[in-house]
């Protein structure tokens, strides 16, 4: 079974709809949890509004355990999945750097994709910086090339970092999860709130 | 449930139910297609794209551009591109049935636009660049390299929030 | 709290999704035929219980053996060997193949196979020994059809019949002319950059 | 009153979500063996694509073929005692190991296997197969008719087929690329045996998920 489209259950010709299809919702659900708005977004660093944690860690709870069940299930081989490779430098720094990006912007480029949708000028002029950000990396690439191929650790996953089977990396993701949502109520509740 | 528009305008989903949705989701892109979701690469592609129009020598010279430029097939007509599209249609849809669609920008009653502006290009041409050295953005490398248990997701999307704590405090004027 | 007016939807999705689970593990179909031994061991396996059997040691444990014939059942139909059960190659994943080999299993028996090539019983069993039937020998003999008759033939596979390097020395004295020697080196080996690949299964494999 | 109603909720919820990722821990596990879907193995094996004859080895050793390396599965003495030009020893014991995966598990050559006869370098290829490695070929007939086709090859008799001398012809030059010497003067200076040897192969070991690195962007 399952991935569909890698294995030729449906023809590739399906691919650029699915891929719209799949799209749609997900600007639909980004919009409707409110991620269209930057401070919405950026509330998550000062403590008033916690919204993307909670939306971006059940997102990613839900996935994996999915994930996982699904695998169990025999209607998606893991194996097939495209796991993300794990570049250490470039991972870390490159974080950072999108961490003060999403800071100063208040949007990451999934969100600004939404707000743009919307008519949100600064989420316009946010794509506009993406856009000469790859510039900027693509043209001064020599430059990062260092950090970008650096310490290539391969398509690894939790489970050969810490060499401990998934089911148990998965049920210490979902305590970490809540205890983050935990905190995040917590917290909320002792910050002054802000409307927006 | 107040059915009013102006005030049903800022009343969102449930984050929870937004981020289950979200999951499900990302769990029917792995289904489908074997691979999550992303934003990030679309703009590449775009960028790439415009480049190789503009200068494609130099496109062809460049170390990074000269990997996603080939013969056959043109940057912009990846899966990526046809989801961004989506995304767009689907965040205008939502808006729409919640009435949020207008031309305006967003800020804080402490700053102008102007300079909610400046920094959101700034922020936008950081966010740029630290997604192609991270290889994904908080979307394409965080959710969807969390959802198979990718180290290197885990690494990105940890790093992302960690550095906006750390580096909260100097921007607090824009936000509260 | 604007945005937790709507937490009805979530107890309800949650309830589909636990729902879901539910009925996904109630129907749930293991797959019948996987391959019982990972990598390492099912070459383990090869290696210690070798495929071949010669005609004499067939002969000391007729008793406990059930034959096979992989051939198609046309060339079966021609003429097969005493007792033999047609399984052409092709059909080995049937259920009733498997129903046959399952039964040899159960009672330890041991699964002879012989084929138009001592290699097409060479494939059919090295594949049923990953499936898991690691009961299955070949008789080292080539069958063929002869004037209406099947005749075989015994051959010991995996020997070498040669002794090269003498014949190439010989092949050189004998010549006229003397070719300028050369000298053979052994082969540099080859660099190999190891990568990590992923572990995955291992745990699970008990290997 | 509402408060409470919502922290009730969300306890629920807490728990679902524990239990949901508890339950993987609890499901009996499955025993799960690396490998491609046993029909599509079953095909393969019916297909004789993967033989290369002695005649098309012999011709891709002379010509200096760059794209395949030749592995002999043979023990280590066999290999000592004799192997083809330029073959890299793996003994069939050692196949799965990290070191023999890397020459198995790549796609930048073709790889031809043999042993003594193709029985081990069949058993070999299939385990291969299995696993998903691709370009892996099977000398056909393996030594034993390397030996009987390209060292010591049959003179045809007169009344065979113009063909058959032509096979001949080429057979006994390779024999003699490989070191083989005949009485006659006169093929002599029709090939010399050269000893060059091809700079080593460096063998990158395939990386696994290739076709999305490119688009890897986000």
């Amino acid at each position: 079974m399952g991935p569909i489209l890698p294995n030729g259950i449906i023809p590739s010709e399906w691919d650029s709809i699915i891929a719209i299809i799949i799209g749609m919702a997900f600007g639909f659900i980004l919009e409707s949890s409110g991620f269209s708005s930057s401070r919405k977004l950026a509330g998550v660093f000062y403590g008033y509004d916690f919204a993307v944690i909670k939306v971006f860690f059940t997102a990613a709870v839900i996935a994996v355990i999915g994930v996982y069940y699904m695998n169990y299930l025999g209607l998606i081989n893991i194996q097939q999945l495209y796991v993300h490779p794990t570049y250490i430098w470039a991972a870390i720094i490159g974080g950072a750097i999108m961490g003060v990006g999403f800071v100063m912007g208040g949007f990451c480029p999934g969100t600004s994709l939404c707000a743009v949708a919307i008519g949100k000028i600064d989420a316009i002029v946010y794509v506009v910086g993406i856009m000469i950000g790859v510039l900027i990396f693509s043209e001064a690439f020599g430059l990062f090339e260092g950090i970008y191929d650096g310490e290539s650790l391969g398509n690894i996953t939790l489970v050969d970092t810490f060499g401990i089977e998934a089911e148990w990396v998965i049920f210490f993701f979902v305590l970490m999860a809540i205890v983050a949502f935990i905190v995040a109520d917590f917290v909320r509740k002792r910050v002054k709130s802000i409307f927006y | 449930m107040n059915l009013n528009k102006e005030k049903n305008s800022h009343v969102y989903w449930n984050p929870y139910f937004g981020g289950f949705l979200l999951g499900i989701l990302i769990l029917f892109t792995f289904y489908m297609t074997g691979r999550g979701l992303g934003a990030s690469g679309a703009m590449k592609s775009t960028v790439v794209t415009v480049v190789d129009a503009v200068a494609p020598t130099h496109a062809e010279n460049n170390a990074y551009y000269s990997k996603f430029i080939s013969e056959e097939k043109s940057p912009m007509n990846t899966w990526l591109v046809f989801e961004t599209l989506g995304v767009l249609i689907g965040g205008f849809l939502s808006g729409g049935l919640s009435g949020r669609i207008g031309w305006r920008v967003q800020h804080s009653p402490k700053i102008t636009s102007k300079r909610r502006l400046i920094y959101a290009l700034a922020g936008g041409v950081l966010f740029g660049l630290g997604a192609q050295l991270a290889r994904g953005c908080t979307s394409g490398a965080g959710l969807s390299g969390m959802a198979v248990l990718s180290t290197g997701g885990f690494i990105t999307a940890f790093s992302i929030f960690g550095t906006g704590y750390i580096v909260a405090y100097f921007f607090r004027k824009n936000w509260i | 709290m604007k945005e937790l007016e709507k937490t009805k939807r979530i107890s309800i999705s949650a309830i589909l999704v636990i729902l879901a689970l539910i009925i996904g593990l109630l129907t749930m179909k293991t797959p019948e035929i996987t391959y019982v031994n990972c990598k390492n061991k099912s070459l383990a396996n090869l290696i210690e219980q070798p495929i071949f059997i010669t005609l004499k040691q067939y002969k000391e444990i007729k008793d406990k053996t059930v034959i096979i014939d992989i051939r198609t059942a046309f060339d079966f139909s021609k003429g097969h060997l005493e007792e033999a059960i047609n399984i052409p190659l092709t059909s080995l994943l049937e259920k009733s193949s498997i129903a046959i080999f399952d039964k040899a299993k159960t009672d330890s028996i041991t699964a002879v196979l012989y084929g138009k090539s001592a290699m097409d019983a060479n494939k059919a069993s090295t594949f049923l020994r990953q499936i898991g039937y690691t009961n299955t020998k070949v008789i080292a003999i080539e069958t063929s059809f002869d004037s209406y008759e099947l005749t075989s033939k015994e051959i010991s596979p995996e020997t070498l019949l040669a002794d090269i390097p003498s014949f190439i020395k010989k092949s050189n004295e004998r010549k006229k002319v003397v070719i300028k020697k050369t000298i053979i080196k052994k082969p540099k080996p080859r660099k190999v950059i190891p990568i990590k690949k992923k572990k995955k299964y291992e745990s699970e494999g008990g290997c | 009153m509402f408060k409470n109603m919502l922290d009730k909720r969300y306890v629920f919820l807490t728990v679902v979500l524990l239990i949901l990722g508890s339950g993987l821990l609890f499901l009996p596990k499955q025993k799960v063996n690396e490998g491609i879907d046993p029909t599509d193995l079953l095909m393969n094996i019916n297909s004789s694509e993967r033989f290369i004859s002695t005649d098309q080895l012999a011709d891709k050793i002379i010509s200096n073929d760059p794209s395949f390396i030749v592995i002999d599965l043979r023990d280590e003495d066999s290999y000592k005692q004799y192997s083809i030009l330029n073959a890299i020893n793996i003994p069939f014991k050692n196949l799965m190991e990290e070191a023999s995966i890397n020459y198995l598990n790549q796609d930048q050559y073709d790889v031809v296997l043999y042993s003594n006869d193709h029985f081990i370098a069949d058993q070999a290829w299939m385990l291969c197969n299995r696993l998903g490695y691709e370009n892996l070929f099977v000398l056909d007939g393996g030594m034993n008719a390397w030996y009987k086709t390209i060292i010591n090859p049959m003179k045809p008799t007169e009344n065979m087929a113009m063909s058959a001398f032509n096979t001949y012809d080429f057979r006994k030059a390779a024999s003699m690329y490989f070191g083989v010497g005949y009485p006659e003067p006169i093929f002599v200076e029709a090939k010399k045996p050269v000893t060059k040897r091809k700079a080593p192969k460096k063998v990158i070991p395939i990386k696994k998920k290739k076709k999305y690195e490119s688009e890897g962007g986000c």
